[in-house]
């Protein structure tokens, strides 16, 4: 059969619907389906991407409606790369989760069916080249996480699930508020349509809208001050969440805000590129600086995502290629990274009253495998060689060298020491004292334990040899970097239909 | 060349007899009242530095073991020990009469009375005290004795070791001497 | 093998005359000691006396091989040095006297110098007795006291000649005129130094007659008392005649060697004579001190003049 | 040659691997090496846009001989000495990386290979540091922090450089430097020497040495003080040999003298702490550093016959650290303590141990005519000969060290092997033939470098002719100032060993039958006689008068200072934090107000 961008959409919320039916049938099937939906995924995802490779952006015009009215797929070597790696992740955390609830008890089923989405959500919302359907795919992602951080129905999982939803519904108003208002000014939804009109936007509406924007999509890009929600969010949902966060929502964000920054306002000479590496500055120091204080690991790992990306934001600040190519070169180390330690952390915490970090003593001779996952984890996460957190940083570090901001690379370095304190707080705890008494270990599953050498192996793998993705990265990177193209591909698409100007009049 | 040799013997003999008697390293032994007569002899009233007498601190390196005044059962065992620690040639000077024969301890129940059954004595020095011309010549008596090779009183103890240890030991009731001393 | 003869020939030479003369000195000293304190004090020869009865002494006891081979560390360290010093000066030399004076310096000097002190400290150590360790504490606390002073002075000669070898500085001097009044500061911290490194009171806390006994060689009798006694006085001549080389331009016959070298034993020697003694923190506050600033003044004349 | 290495390397880490495989590991690769040692072909990896080069020179050759062939040595004893630690796996596998790593370190020819080797090498010590799980003063944080702090210094100075001259090869940094200006200079050198300074443990960034070298296990401190320390030294000597030397402006002269005197005062301070330890290995830690502070002062002098004196003891350091780390941990393991206040008398029990420290401590204390003695002559004679006063002054700070030296050397020995001897330790035996072995290798060695120093004279002059001195010159077995002095090293042989043997044989055969052996209880009490249990011993507080003397410049430690610091940056933060109040309300209101101020103010950031 032919493969093709909307499978992406269009198979995950199929199956999610399925999900309760199949359920009925059989119960296996629910916890069956997914793995296989995610692996037919992965499969035309794969496809596509050696497609793209060769042929260049592929657009996908849904239900024969063109653009500017239609909704279109656009799938570039950077979102392609995004998207792959998505639907990756969702593929692991399916395969960690899998003996994740009991087969007869009821909130697997919402489980499945609810990171399904998560995943249709992300996936779609870095697919699409819609300014609406962004919109759409961004309250999917919200509805399903405010209902994950809550699947635990305790107290603090409600509190967490409702500050999500406070922030949540500040961003869904503003980003819908700065799309009418973008739509009044240049009345078309089409990315690349906006970004041609864009120049004839008086500039106060255009700082406005940006504006909106900017804080609407920088709460899912946990940009601060406006990640209120993560640290709750991350430590209370269930630790595959966690890393659905992680992996997912955070990437989704980021690549929302790269997007329009990037293709509908254009980075240079506007100056949101200082506004992006000051922002994320700001977001690195105070994160990795709450880090430091944290005594729950989870909250921990939380605070340091939220670091990570800021980092992540200010590589796309200084928006040279090396910077970007720096920056997507993060996001997929932070994607593995992470993942690979919420799930060894949260086995390692499972049992520990509050999952507090003290408690964590001598785990290393009992639990030696997921210790030793998570020293890895560490090591890369804060950057050393020879594994992949290395080769990102160092990236971003030279393309901050070359824009001459020695200021920001001794920020970044003084940060990355406080990271390396609690991290090898963390590993050193792990390695002496002795257990306390009556510590039970959860005995990790094999589903679990897959999933995390898995990612073990790649970030060995991409440490050693980083060749191996460097160059999907560098196209991603180009591709993003490259606007006129985008518009071209995007448009050329549309014009075989409607030429351009019998839109606007 | 052939050390039996009268005339050699004769020779070697002198020079060592010379060498030992004209550098007497002393280790002061000094219980009660006795010890108080050493001072001015060595001072500058006296000065026996001048015959090359010299006080030494630790046994090692010490020629005579000078015991004054009386000795008790419990110093007894000491006076023991450092004696046997010193090195030959060693010769021991006694001097006051309690060393003697007890003198005014001379009932005593706990006083060493013959000296001589327990270690070997070169020379004593009657007298209570003997004062430090007293001394003196008791020493220059016994330079004589190294001199002439008279003076084989650490001989002696080899020889008839079990005999004094017997008298030792009949005396110090508690005996701990660790066997390493001889 | 001509010259291997020679060497060692004037190397036996050499070792007489220091430990004639050093012994000779030993005795001198008892004897200058005792007239200080009214009394007649041995005959001038008492050292040999001493020495030869103590070899002719029978038993010997040990307690360890390392306090059995100590005293060898020690004779080595002190004939070792005479061998590197030059006796008598170039041109007055006595055919055999010149034994390795050009293949070593000062600095090298310097280090063979504490070279006896801590090998017999090895041997010291073995013989478990507490006294003798604490003389080793003391005595070794008080060397890295007296050892900055000297180094001092010696650093500020050599950057003042140019040179750090012995030769070399006697040949400056036969140039320019004895280092002890070229470089006055050096002298004055040399004359403080060597109060310290011939231990005579006020410096004597290292083997504290009497206090702990007999110090550091407690347990050593007969031979091994005998060769440290030896090389005693073998290295007390050759660190004056060291002295005298450094700041008087050596000597060129014996009788201005004895000369010299006993004028500037007196220093210690009188001193000591009237003083009472340091405990060694005191020592050590003492030799860092006035001799340091004095050194370092000398220091600072031997850069700028 | 580096492509072996890597092989190695990869090769480590597949396996949980035993101490056995580990040694057979690094001995092959040493025996590969040795064997090799004359192909200079350069392996290049190409990672993206830049390439990663490997490759031999004559100045990498002194080093990576001297890693290989030490720790081959103590990868031997390294078998003996961990036999029946548990998680021997993990252990070896850092021991291992460490050591692969230096020699990363030491063939990379451009900064990327030489910084990814360098934080291997620091991870896995890191690793290994907290394999005993002693956790007082938090010392594995600490070292982590400080290696952090100069690795990602140097990783800094890295991509500024690059950023200049669009080139990471080493060489070409050696070439451009003088091209910069004056500032990038001074940032480029301070940071690169930050970097370095931190692994050589110069005085104010050596706190986490002591304690990192005495609670890693000795088989590893034996690399760690004395290889890992010398990659901070390697790197030195190419910053102030090729590169500062070139520097176009006056203020490296600065560099140089700072670093010097920091190198006087470390060698200073740290000889003061080691005379008043009471644990052997922290007496060895304290005293690595005050050797390390030498060899850094060596090198900042940087003339000819300092620079060689400073590589000189480099190696030479390496060899008798290594012994001495070495011998204490065969006490260790044979009598299970290192305290220097309690044990005694091991010299009749591990006599070979004994030989090997005795000869490392004379070649430590630099006592002729050993190895060290050779070493520090050479820089003596530099600092006095150099042109330069402040030298002058600098000779005697060092001078001190080197005679304070000669105490906590002393202290060692007397502690662990003379004293009396105490039922207590009768059950301690000779350490096995696994662990003696390296030992007595390597202080045979000491005495062969003591007699013909020329045998590393010659790979180290190579070295610096390529490090960019003209015509260094050596003689096999004399040394010489610039003012043509010499010390004839043969001479001083003949006349000590002779001395010595003649000594010897006339001491022992002296009326030999009458002399005899009695037991360390015979001594002279006063006729008192001490019990079986009573250990008469002067062991506890051993220099406390010395300690008394230097008691006003030891008041306060650079730990407390650093110590504070680090609290108070700890309650900043704890300050900070308070902005995640963990209140949704609060978390909106942030939301606004930053919406309002963006709005505000948006017109102006945004154009």
């Amino acid at each position: 059969m032919v493969v093709s961008p909307v499978h992406f959409i269009a198979v995950p919320l199929l199956a999610a619907f399925l999900m309760p039916i199949l359920a009925k049938v059989n119960k296996n099937l629910l916890r069956i389906v997914p793995g296989i939906v995610l692996t037919y995924l992965g499969y035309v995802s794969v496809v596509l991407m050696n497609r793209v490779a060769t042929e260049g952006t592929i657009i996908e015009v849904l239900a024969g409606w063109s653009a500017p009215w239609g909704i279109n797929l656009v799938y570039t070597p950077f979102t392609g790369f995004l998207a792959t790696l998505m639907i990756a992740m969702s593929f692991l955390i399916w395969l960690y989760s899998f003996k994740f609830k009991k087969v007869d008890d009821e909130p697997a089923l919402k489980y499945f069916i609810l990171q399904l989405m998560l995943t249709t959500g992300s996936v779609g919302l870095v697919l699409t080249g819609d300014i609406f359907n962004f919109f759409v795919f961004m309250e999917i992602i919200a509805l399903s996480s405010y209902a994950l951080t809550a699947f635990y129905r305790d107290r603090n999982g409600a509190e967490a699930a409702f500050k999500y939803l406070l922030i949540g519904a500040f961003a869904s108003t503003l980003f819908l508020l700065a799309i009418v208002l973008l739509y009044s000014q240049v009345g078309t939804l089409n990315m690349a349509e906006i970004s041609v009109r864009m120049h004839d936007v008086p500039t106060s509406m255009k700082v406005s809208i940006l504006v909106l924007f900017l804080v609407g999509i920088g709460i899912e890009a946990e940009m601060f001050p406006l990640n209120g929600w993560a640290p709750d969010a991350y430590s209370q949902a269930p630790s595959p969440v966690g890393v659905a966060f992680a992996a997912l929502v955070v990437k989704a964000g980021v690549y929302g805000l790269v997007r329009i920054t990037y293709t509908l306002f254009g980075i240079e000479g506007s100056g949101i590129g200082p506004f992006l590496i000051i922002m994320g500055g700001i977001t690195l120091v105070m994160a990795e600086i709450t880090a430091l204080k944290q005594t729950s690991l989870k909250r921990m790992l939380a605070y340091s995502s939220i670091g990570q990306m800021g980092f992540v934001l200010i590589a796309f600040g200084i928006g040279t290629h090396e910077a970007v190519f720096g920056a997507i070169f993060l996001m997929f180390n932070h994607a593995i990274i992470k993942g690979l330690l919420f799930m060894s952390g949260s086995y390692l915490v499972y049992n520990t009253p509050n999952k507090e970090i003290k408690y964590l003593s001598g785990y290393g001779m009992k639990m030696p495998v997921i210790s030793l996952f998570f020293s890895l984890g560490a090591l890369a996460i804060v950057g050393l060689p020879p594994f992949a957190g290395f080769w990102s940083k160092l990236y971003i570090l030279l393309a901050a060298a070359d824009g001459a901001l020695y200021g920001l690379i001794a920020l970044i370095l003084v940060v990355s020491i406080i990271e390396i304190v609690y991290y090898f707080r963390v590993v050193g705890r792990l390695y002496f004292g002795k257990p306390a008494e009556g510590s039970i270990m959860r005995k990790p599953t094999v589903g679990g334990m897959i999933a995390m050498s898995i990612l073990a192996i790649a970030i060995l793998v991409v440490g050693f040899y980083p060749d191996i993705i460097t160059g999907y990265i560098d196209a991603a990177a180009s591709s993003i970097l490259n606007t006129d193209e985008y518009i071209k591909n995007a448009l050329g698409a549309v014009n075989e239909l409607t030429p351009v100007e019998n839109i606007i009049q | 060349m052939d050390t039996n040799d009268k005339g050699v013997r004769k020779i070697v003999d002198m020079i060592t007899g010379f060498a030992r008697s004209n550098s007497l390293f002393m280790l002061a032994y000094g219980t009660g009242c006795g010890d108080i007569e050493i001072p001015p002899a060595m001072t500058s009233r006296y000065d026996w530095e001048r015959f090359g007498y010299r006080k030494m601190a630790t046994p090692r390196q010490a020629d005579v073991l000078l015991i004054s005044g009386y000795l008790a059962t419990k110093t007894l065992k000491r006076v023991i020990r450092s004696y046997e620690q010193m090195q030959e040639p060693k010769y021991v000077v006694a001097f006051g009469s309690c060393t003697i024969n007890g003198g005014m301890y001379w009932d005593s129940y706990n006083t060493i009375k013959m000296l001589d059954h327990y270690i070997p004595v070169d020379v004593y020095i009657n007298g209570c005290m003997p004062r430090p011309e007293a001394v003196m010549s008791g020493l220059f008596d016994l330079q004589e004795q190294i001199k002439k090779g008279e003076a084989n009183g650490a001989q002696k103890y080899r020889e008839n070791l079990e005999w004094y240890r017997g008298n030792q030991k009949k005396v110090i009731k508690n005996w701990v001497m660790p066997e390493y001393n001889w | 093998m001509e010259d291997i003869l020679k060497l060692l020939g004037g190397a036996a030479a050499t070792m007489l005359l220091a430990f004639v003369v050093g012994a000779t000195y030993g005795g001198l000293v008892r004897k200058i000691i005792a007239r200080t304190q009214n009394r007649v004090g041995p005959p001038w020869y008492q050292n040999f006396v001493d020495i030869s009865k103590l070899y002719m002494k029978d038993t010997a006891v040990h307690h360890g091989v390392m306090q059995h081979i100590g005293p060898a560390f020690a004779i080595t360290a002190s004939v070792t040095v005479l061998m590197f010093v030059p006796v008598l000066r170039e041109g007055g030399w006595f055919p055999w006297f010149e034994n390795l004076n050009f293949k070593g310096d000062i600095i090298f000097l310097i280090y063979m110098m504490v070279f006896g002190s801590l090998g017999m400290a090895l041997g010291i150590g073995q013989t478990g007795n507490p006294n003798a360790s604490i003389g080793v504490s003391r005595g070794l606390s008080m060397m890295v006291g007296y050892e900055i002073p000297f180094v001092l002075s010696l650093v500020s000669v050599m950057v003042q000649t140019h040179t750090t070898s012995i030769t070399g500085l006697m040949e400056w001097q036969t140039q320019n005129g004895w280092l002890m009044f070229e470089a006055p500061f050096a002298f004055i911290t040399m004359l403080l130094a060597i109060l310290g490194m011939f231990h005579y009171a006020p410096f004597d806390i290292a083997h504290a007659p009497s206090e702990i006994a007999s110090g550091p060689p407690s347990e050593f009798g007969g031979k091994y008392l005998a060769m440290m006694m030896t090389s005693g006085s073998i290295f007390a001549f050759a660190k004056l005649v060291f002295l005298v080389d450094v700041f008087m331009n050596g000597a060129s016959n014996l009788v201005m060697l004895v000369v010299k070298t006993l004028l500037l034993y007196m220093v210690p020697v009188l001193y000591g004579a009237v003083s009472p003694r340091y405990r060694t923190e005191q020592a050590i506050r003492y030799l860092w001190g006035w001799p340091v600033f004095f050194g370092i003044i000398a220091l600072i004349y031997s850069i700028y003049i | 040659m580096g492509g072996a290495i890597l092989a190695y390397l990869a090769k480590r880490i597949t396996p949980m691997l035993s101490s056995i495989v580990s040694f057979l590991a690094i001995s092959s690769a040493a025996v590969v090496f040795f064997t090799m040692t004359s192909s200079t072909d350069v392996v290049t990896v190409s990672v993206r846009n830049f390439t990663l080069q490997f490759g031999l020179n004559a100045y990498s050759w002194v080093f990576a001989a001297m890693v290989m062939g030490i720790s081959a040595l103590v990868s031997l004893y390294n078998i003996a000495y961990m036999s029946g630690k548990d998680r021997l796996g993990y252990f070896n596998l850092n021991f291992t990386l460490a050591i692969m790593s230096m020699m990363g370190i030491v063939f990379a020819n451009d900064w990327i290979s030489f910084f990814i080797f360098w934080e291997i090498m620091t991870w896995s010590s890191f690793l290994i540091v907290v394999y005993n799980g002693i956790d007082e003063g938090k010392i594995g944080t600490k070292y982590m922090i400080f290696s952090a702090v100069g690795g990602y210094a140097m990783l800094m100075a890295i991509v500024i450089t690059n950023s200049q001259i669009d080139s990471f090869l080493i060489a070409d940094l050696i070439n451009a430097y003088p091209t910069f200006g004056h500032g990038m200079q001074a940032m480029i050198g301070i940071l690169f020497l930050i970097g370095f300074s931190v692994k050589a443990a110069v005085m104010p960034l050596h706190v986490w040495a002591p304690r990192a070298y005495s609670d890693s296990p000795m088989s590893f401190t034996a690399i760690f003080s004395g290889l890992l320390s010398k990659m901070g030294i390697f790197g030195m000597a190419i910053m102030f040999i090729s590169v500062f030397s070139k520097a176009s402006i006056g203020d490296t002269f600065i560099y140089s003298q700072v670093i010097a005197w920091l190198g006087g005062v470390t060698a200073v301070m740290a000889t003061f702490y080691a005379v008043i330890q009471k644990d052997a290995k922290r007496l060895l830690a304290y005293s690595s550093i005050a050797q390390l502070g030498y060899i850094v002062t060596g090198l900042a002098i940087g003339t000819k016959l300092s620079v060689m004196s400073a590589l000189f003891l480099a190696v030479i350091h390496a060899l008798y650290k290594g012994i001495l780390f070495m011998a204490v941990g065969a006490v260790e393991r044979q009598a299970g303590s290192t305290n220097l206040e309690q044990l005694g008398a091991l010299i009749r029990k591990m006599p070979w141990t004994f030989f090997s420290a005795l000869i490392a401590a004379i070649a430590l204390a630099g006592i002729p005519p050993l190895g060290g003695f050779v070493g520090k002559w050479m820089l003596y004679e530099s600092m006095i000969t150099s042109t330069n006063p402040s030298h002058l002054f600098l000779v005697i700070l060092i001078f001190l060290s080197s005679t304070a030296a000669f105490l906590y050397v002393y202290r060692l020995l007397f502690g662990l092997f003379l004293g009396q001897e105490e039922p207590e330790w009768d059950h301690v035996k000779e350490a096995p033939a696994p662990m003696v072995i390296p030992m007595v290798l390597m202080a045979l060695t000491l005495i062969l470098l003591g007699y013909a120093p020329g045998l590393l004279f010659e790979p180290i002059a190579n070295g610096m002719e390529f490090l960019g001195f003209e015509n260094v010159g050596w003689q096999m077995s004399s040394l010489s100032n610039i003012w043509g002095d010499t010390v004839d090293m043969q001479y001083v042989w003949g006349s000590v060993v002779t001395l010595f043997v003649l000594g010897a044989i006339f001491i022992t055969i002296k009326n030999r039958k009458s002399t005899r052996y009695v037991t360390t209880k015979d001594i002279h009490t006063s006729g008192e006689i001490p019990e079986a249990h009573e250990n008469l011993t002067y062991a506890v507080d051993f220099y406390k008068p010395f300690e008394r003397a230097i008691e006003p410049v030891m008041r306060k430690t650079m730990d407390f200072y650093y110590n504070h610091f680090g609290n108070g940056l700890e309650s900043l933060f704890g300050f900070v934090r308070k902005i995640y109040t963990g209140n949704g309300q609060t978390y909106a209101m942030y939301v606004v107000i930053f919406l309002v101020i963006l709005l505000l103010i948006g017109e102006q950031i945004f154009k």
